[in-house]
């Protein structure tokens, strides 16, 4: 072997930075760790139900930071989501309300119809987000706070915060709470919004723009990739995503409600994706990933209550654990930093 | 204005008539001319701030001129985009690299003009184009690595592959070799060479003159956003050129400095860093003396350097600072022990861009009491102080209130030099302290190195521009692999020398 | 992105000739804040009374207190999510301690004490995690700041348990609250003298000149010898200390120890720097952009409140606000060049 | 419509409650402007009592205007607006307290100034205002207690979930403290663990399917509107047809699920009706006319049994009602 070559051999096959551990991080492992340490102790975690309602739980929180990881990557931030599926859910069940008085009976029609009212919010939404993060330039941070409080303040107009009834009991039974092959209907379109993305990530022009946008605008622009299209995607996806999770919810639940969503489906979401290593200077991050770390953050959740701690207790070790977890990550990958 | 007439039948590739380029508050370009015929290599040589990059950016469709006309291979081409000029032919490779750090080789080389079947990608297909293109231009690429995992080297040569993918008409160069060595130089021109014998046009950007002499067809002079004049390589002499350039005559390239070695300021012994980048070297720098590290990419000179002040992290060795242990290095205490650091990537890990050159330039001295008491500055004493110290060094514009980012880089290395006569030090460490800044700016950094050492002080110069540590250092080491492969003074100081230790290695290790 | 705008800010200092079109730019918000207190004036006269101009001035001076501790970390690139459970469990804290150092029987200034003490106490241990887990284990400030949010939330609510706080001494309110320095009200006068003696430290010291560059270029500063982790523990400490001074005043306000006080106010906080004119790119921003949003931000509720704008629609030309205020400051900043 | 007025009530002025009939005055002397702050309007139980305040305003022919909070964890912004209620010149304010303690400086400033306020809905310290109708929370939380006792077989083993709503809220606390006092009086009622948790449907679903699992032998679920709402379609899930659902308080969706029989009872303490008195206290205030300083609806439990004889005129506004948030007298 000719070890001349290596005198101008890239730097990294010194260093195991990008080694597969360094690549998808402490996340996966840490999760077993959790799943393994829980089986142990209460036979309770593992039960088919408790399984079935982590995994809905998980779908929903995967599918919104599916969304928000794409905006962040292409060096973004969406605060908009939590409204957004609060908007969804009561306009979904209003439109709803509205076509089963119209058109008594057809229950496809009424369904679709209130589905389409619902996606076309979230679209809606995404479209002044993208609109004023592309073309006017202003920060993705203010606009969605603009557009969050703005979002908020519609869907509370719209119903003056009382839940929404009225919807098909098809919509409900039928979707919301039904069960194909043993898993929920929601479990499902998570993995083909997960699938979808991560096949977008990897092998389509957009996902690729994506990271380039995010990766170093500047050399997007001068190789020719138009910014302002692929910026307005990212913040229409997130929040049709964010809809979609809504529109999920109202199904379960059986009725539109305001209340969905808020700070805290935002915080989760962008949390998940931090956690996931997604980075908040954009650029990095595989939805995979993301998804792994939802379903982290709501095993967690699922254990302090399976651990019978108490709830106004749960706060302090949710924190204490999700900085831990993030710092072990961090402390894995510090080997090759510099400075 | 004295454009020499094109003899030849066909009119030129690209011609450029009257362009206009106005930033807020600069005129970049002012009624540019400029003529590049097919299979003609077009040098643009000017100070920092000339224009170079500002006129290669208009030329690439980046930013739209203000007033002009643009013809290309014959035709007018109005509202020209990168995408079109890409599709035209026209191939820039940039001074500030258009790389997407977190992408790898092969996804940047196609950015922007990917294979792909409605919107999904043909990955295997690209592979195989990116491997032949590499493999072609003979570099050492691996297509699926990182960006941000290379050296600047081998970022500069995927943005040369990135701009050969495709049908090339054109090619751009703005200062291609800044961060190259001479092997991947060599190799670049030989690249050069052959474009050309394909009849395709280069504009290139250089402020090495070595380069200018060997490569130029013609050059086009460029000063304050103005065409100067067009001239004929082979007709031209340097001193001709830098005189058209600066508008006054400078004769020399290199001082000369008047070593007098004196106690030894800096001891390295059996240095390893963590990563491997530096095994077991032992030397030593002597106050009154610059002392040269040459070495080929990735060699570890930098990192030796950057390991003494405490930027990169040791595994074993011992560090001696005028005969005292030096443990645990961090650039704070460096500072205080008087050693300084002069960054090769200046906008990196040098200035803070939009505060003031007044701040920049005193932010290694905040702990002093000139500067500050009881952790309150005093900024009359400041303003005072550094305008002393620009003055001094002749910053241009002399307005130390200016952000620094609105400097030229010739200037901005003026600031970071700037730093240096904040405090008292004994030992500098210079890292590329030339890349990318104009002949009149370099010569004012090496008469800065020349003061310092003539002043006793321990100057410590780390280059991949063979001349330059060859003319400034007294003695000079030569790196590869991370170690020490020789030891040059005196008479041995040649570049025949410094080449057959990189290649007398080269040529061990291939045998074994 | 983020170079973008920085390069936008580069270009402009340095500049001294201003044309009166060029002044105006320059002068968008606040002349943009006149026009609104106008407009709602000529809907409700009551607006420019000097009772509510007075009230104005009183809510504006916590939330820019609150805006300032932000601009503090936002400078430097940060952001601090847990400010307001901190100024919640402050609050708690606060009044358990002085109810507690009462019911042993200690006199007024012990009390007094015992209540500053555990406040700033729990503000600076909030200050110093989020600061030694930043800067020191590298975790990103929106996961640092989160955890310590749950953490300070799950503290507030524990150590109260869940009900306000009662025992919080007439003197304390009195003090921090019913006061006056020469007829301005303490709050005021508290934020007044913390905004001088902050924009002082700011402009005119070390730690002040470290947080822009650091913000500006982390890397830069570290080369340059700055002691950066140092510095940002720093920042984060002063931060939550702001937010503990903050959360006393507004425990003097209620009378009681609230572990609910703090809800939203992290957001309204980072709101008011931003659209004041902050960059969260680093560097750009000072007293000046935090009092001004938080200004902006008051006058918009106010008004819309004197002139009965309802509920949800104030929230929905809230939202509106802040994306117009901050599209401005930015059309600002690229004519100011 | 059902006429509201008699309404029963407790008359608490002199501390100890005593039965008593509210009759509110027919018409205001003038056109006051009366303030009204809300904590928020984002449940049918301050639409409730905004719809009381409404009526009640344009029967007694005065102005009003609402401000809402946005929510229980916005204590600060309801500070402020009670300044610009001041600012605006109200005659009276009426207050949906975020927080009673928290606002009890306000109620200060406001009694120095000679603006009347009066309590509405939430409880508050004693004494703090001239006038306030509202009901022990620890007390209404104890009728809902009460009531699970009733409906329980006295020798059933009754194992008690709690999800009282937001911790640090206040009136979570309270009720879980009534509803825990009252329980305890049967041994065989055990609370096995109390979840606290935002009052929105989405988490407390969550909290349930948790309990669900943590908690196999719980057969009682008692906690928010919106527990008991999210608490119905879990339950089904899980196949747990034995559990008993009880809400703390009203909305229009527990009405539902009681005549459906999904919920086994609610607690109210008719919403409209505080509405409608604490307009009244407001005016008797400002024209100094004698005013119950301490009025208390009659907390009930409604179960199966008793909501047909539930005057609903009091509990809920009209499903067709959109809230308003001023009043322009005549
Ligand atoms: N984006 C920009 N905005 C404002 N001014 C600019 C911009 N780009 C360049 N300039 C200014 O235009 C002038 C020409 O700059 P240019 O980069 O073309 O110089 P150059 O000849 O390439 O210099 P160097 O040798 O340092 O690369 C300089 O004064 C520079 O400050
Ligand atoms: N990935 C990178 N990103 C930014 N700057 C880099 C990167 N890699 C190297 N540099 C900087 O560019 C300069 C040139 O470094 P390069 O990696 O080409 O090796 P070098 O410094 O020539 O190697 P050596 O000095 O070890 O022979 C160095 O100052 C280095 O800090
Ligand atoms: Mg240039
Ligand atoms: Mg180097």
């Amino acid at each position: 072997m000719s070890t001349a070559l290596t005198a101008t051999q890239p730097r990294t096959s010194t260093g195991s930075g990008r080694s597969i551990a360094g690549w998808i991080g402490l996340l996966p492992a840490l999760l077993v760790a959790l799943v393994a340490g829980m089986s142990a102790i209460d036979p309770q975690f593992y039960g088919i139900i408790n399984i079935l309602n982590i995994l809905r739980n998980a779908s929903f929180l995967a599918i919104v930071a599916c969304g928000q990881a794409l905006v962040i990557i292409a060096g973004g931030f969406d605060l908009s989501v939590g409204a957004v599926v609060a908007l969804a859910s009561v306009v979904t069940a209003k439109t709803m309300a509205a076509a089963a008085v119209a058109f008594p009976g057809n229950n496809a029609l009424i369904i679709a119809s209130g589905v389409a009212a619902g996606l076309g919010c979230g679209l809606l939404v995404g479209l002044v987000n993208g609109f004023c993060v592309a073309k006017l330039k202003v920060s993705g941070f203010v606009v969605t706070l603009g557009t969050m409080s703005a979002t908020a303040g519609v869907g509370l107009m719209i119903t003056s915060g009382i839940p929404v009834y009225g919807m098909p009991e098809a919509f409900v039974k039928g979707f919301g709470r039904a069960q194909v092959l043993g898993l929920p209907t929601a479990v499902y379109l998570a993995l083909a919004v997960i699938l979808v993305t991560m096949f977008a990530q990897r092998r389509t022009l957009f996902g690729r723009y994506v990271y380039a946008i995010g990766g170093n605008v500047d050399a997007a622009v001068v190789s020719g990739v138009s910014i302002q299209r692929h910026i307005v995607g990212t913040y229409v996806l997130s929040s049709v995503l964010a809809a979609l999770a809504g529109i999920l919810l109202t199904a379960q639940v059986g009725s539109g409600q305001a209340s969905f969503g808020g700070d805290r489906m935002m915080l989760q979401s962008i949390a998940a994706a931090v956690i996931g290593g997604v980075s908040l200077r954009g650029g990095v991050g595989r939805v995979e990933i993301v998804a792994i770390s939802a379903l982290f953050l709501t095993i967690l959740g699922n254990a302090l209550n399976l651990l019978h701690i108490d709830s106004r207790l749960q706060p302090v070790f949710l924190g204490v654990i999700m900085v831990a977890a993030v710092a072990l990550d961090e402390l894995s990958r510090r080997r090759k930093s510099r400075v | 204005m004295d454009v020499d007439i094109d003899l030849k039948q066909t009119g030129p590739l690209l011609a450029l008539r009257g362009i206009s380029k106005r930033f807020t508050g600069v005129r970049a370009l002012d009624r540019v001319d400029l003529d590049v015929r097919a299979g003609e290599l077009h040098v643009l040589f000017g100070e920092n701030g000339a224009g170079k990059s500002t006129l290669i950016n208009v030329v690439s469709g980046t930013f739209p001129p203000d007033e002009g006309t643009f013809h290309f291979g014959g035709e007018e081409i109005r509202h020209l985009t990168p995408q079109r000029a890409r599709a035209i032919g026209i191939s820039p490779v940039f001074q500030e690299f258009s790389l997407v750090p977190s992408l790898t080789v092969e996804e940047n080389l196609f950015l922007g003009r990917e294979v792909s079947s409605s919107g999904v990608l043909r990955a295997r297909e690209m592979r195989k184009r990116a491997r032949a293109l590499i493999d072609e231009l003979g570099f050492d690429l691996d297509p699926s690595q990182r960006v941000d995992d290379l050296s600047r080297a081998h970022q500069q040569m995927t943005e040369i592959a990135k701009a050969l993918l495709g049908r090339v008409r054109l090619l751009i160069l703005d200062e291609p070799t800044a961060s190259l060595t001479e092997r991947e130089t060599g190799r670049l021109f030989e690249l050069i060479a052959r474009l050309k014998s394909q009849n395709v046009g280069l504009i290139y950007v250089s402020h090495r003159m070595r380069e200018i002499r060997a490569l130029a067809d013609r050059v086009t002079v460029l000063r304050d956003g103005r065409h100067i004049r067009t001239l004929n390589a082979a007709t031209s002499t340097d001193g001709e050129l830098v005189e058209l350039m600066t508008g006054r005559k400078i004769d020399l390239l290199f001082p000369t400095i008047a070593h007098k070695p004196d106690k030894v300021m800096v001891d390295v012994e059996n240095l390893t860093l963590t990563d491997g980048s530096v095994r077991d070297v032992n030397f030593y720098a002597q106050a009154g003396e610059i002392t040269g590290i040459a070495g080929l990419v990735g060699c570890g000179k930098s990192e030796l350097i950057r390991a003494i002040y405490g930027l990169e992290p040791m595994a074993s060795g011992v560090v001696r600072i005028d005969g005292l242990r030096y443990e645990f290095p961090t650039p704070r205490r460096s500072l205080k022990h008087g050693i300084a650091y002069f960054p090769a990537n200046r906008i990196a890990e040098g200035l803070a861009l939009s505060r003031p050159i007044r701040e920049n330039a005193s932010m290694t001295g905040l702990d002093l009491p000139a500067f500050a008491r009881f952790g309150v500055l005093r900024q009359a004493a400041e303003r005072i102080t550094i305008a002393g110290i620009m003055e001094q060094l002749q910053l241009r514009p002399p307005n130390i209130e200016r952000a620094a980012g609105a400097l030229s880089g010739g200037n901005r290395q003026k600031v970071m030099l700037g730093r240096a006569l904040t405090r008292e030090l004994t030992v500098f460490l210079f890292d590329e302290p030339s890349v990318g800044i104009d002949v009149g700016a370099k010569l004012e950094v090496y008469e800065f190195m020349k003061r310092l050492v003539e002043a006793g002080a321990a100057v410590i110069v780390v280059s991949s521009e063979l001349p330059e540590v060859l003319a400034l250092s007294n003695r000079l080491y030569v790196m590869h692999h991370g170690r020490i492969a020789a030891e040059l003074k005196g008479a041995e100081k040649t570049e025949q020398n410094v080449l057959a230790s990189f290649f007398r290695d080269h040529l061990a290790a291939e045998v074994a | 992105m983020s170079d973008l705008e920085l390069s936008v800010a580069a270009k402009d200092t340095g500049q001294t000739r201003r044309l009166p079109a060029e002044w105006l730019w320059s002068a968008m918000l606040p002349i943009a804040l006149v026009v609104l207190l106008l407009g709602f004036a000529a809907v409700d006269s009551r607006v420019l009374s000097p009772a509510n101009l007075l009230n104005i001035a009183q809510q504006t001076s916590y939330l820019a207190l609150f805006a300032m501790a932000q601009t503090v970390v936002i400078l430097t690139r940060g952001f601090d999510l847990a400010l307001g459970p901190t100024v919640s469990m402050v609050s708690v804290g606060t009044a358990l301690a002085m109810a507690g150092a009462t019911a042993s029987g200690h006199d007024t200034t012990t009390v007094l004490l015992a209540g500053l003490g555990a406040g700033f106490g729990l503000g600076i241990a909030c200050g110093l995690f989020n600061g030694v887990v930043i800067a020191l284990l590298g975790v990103n400030p929106f996961v640092a700041t989160l955890g310590s949010y749950n953490i300070a939330i799950g503290v507030a609510t524990t150590l109260s348990a869940g009900r306000p706080v009662q025992g919080v001494p007439g003197t304390f309110s009195q003090i921090f609250y019913g006061g006056n320095i020469f007829g301005v009200p303490a709050a005021i006068a508290i934020t007044v003298a913390i905004g001088i003696v902050l924009q002082l430290m700011l402009a005119r010291t070390v730690f002040g000149r470290s947080l822009y560059i650091i913000g500006t270029n982390p890397r830069a500063a570290a080369v340059a010898g700055l002691p950066v982790k140092r510095i940002l523990v720093l920042t984060y400490v002063l931060c939550s200390a702001l937010a503990a001074l903050g959360a006393i005043m507004m425990t003097a306000r209620t009378g009681s120890g609230e572990p609910n006080l703090g809800g939203s106010l992290s957001l309204q906080a980072i709101a008011g720097a931003v659209v004041g004119g902050t960059s969260l790119a680093g560097g750009r921003g000072g007293v000046g952009t935090a009092v001004l949003g938080a200004l902006f931000v008051t006058i918009l509720s106010n008004g819309m409140n004197l002139t009965r704008i309802d509920g949800y629609v104030q929230m929905v030309v809230l939202g509106a606000i802040v994306i117009i205020g901050v599209l401005l400051d930015r059309l600002r900043l690229e004519r100011r060049q | 419509e059902t006429p509201w007025f008699p309404m029963k009530v407790y008359d608490a002025s002199s501390g100890t409650p005593k039965p008593a009939e509210y009759t509110p005055l027919p018409k205001a002397e003038k056109p006051y402007k009366l303030c009204v702050l809300f904590p928020h309007m984002k449940d049918s139980f301050w639409v409730a009592v905004a719809y009381g305040i409404v009526k009640q305003a344009e029967t007694m022919n005065v102005n009003m205007t609402l401000y809402e909070a946005g929510g229980y964890e916005n204590l600060p912004k309801q500070l402020s607006q009670f300044d610009d209620c001041m600012a605006s010149g109200a005659d009276a304010i009426i207050v949906g307290a975020i927080s009673g303690a928290g606002l009890s400086k306000k109620f200060e400033e406001a009694k120095a100034k000679g603006v009347p306020v009066v309590g509405v809905a939430n409880p508050l310290p004693p004494n703090a205002l001239p006038a306030a109708i509202y009901v022990d929370f620890v007390a209404m939380g104890g009728v809902t207690g009460e009531g699970l006792l009733a409906q329980a077989k006295p020798d059933a083993k009754l194992n008690i979930v709690t999800f009282p709503g937001p911790a640090g809220s206040g009136w979570a606390e309270s009720f879980n403290e009534g509803f825990k006092k009252a329980v305890a009086k049967n041994p065989n009622a055990k609370v096995l663990a109390e979840k606290f948790g935002d009052s929105g449907v989405a988490v407390q679903l969550q909290l349930i399917q948790d309990a669900l699992q943590a908690y196999p032998g719980m057969n009682v679920i008692w906690g928010t509107a919106p527990t008991a709402e999210a608490a119905i379609g879990a339950v089904a899930e899980a196949g747990r047809s034995d559990m008993k659902i009880m809400s703390s308080y009203e909305n229009q969706a527990m009405l539902d699920a009681l005549n459906r029989g999904d919920v086994l009872a609610f607690a109210t303490q008719y919403p409209v009706g505080e509405g409608a008195v604490s307009v009244d206290q407001a005016v008797r205030l400002i024209e100094k006319k004698p005013v119950m300083s301490l009025a208390q609806p009659l907390a009930s439990a409604v179960d199966k049994t008793t909501v047909p004889k539930l005057q609903m005129g009091l509990v809920l506004a009209p499903g067709s009602w959109k809230p308003v948030y001023s009043v322009k007298a005549k």
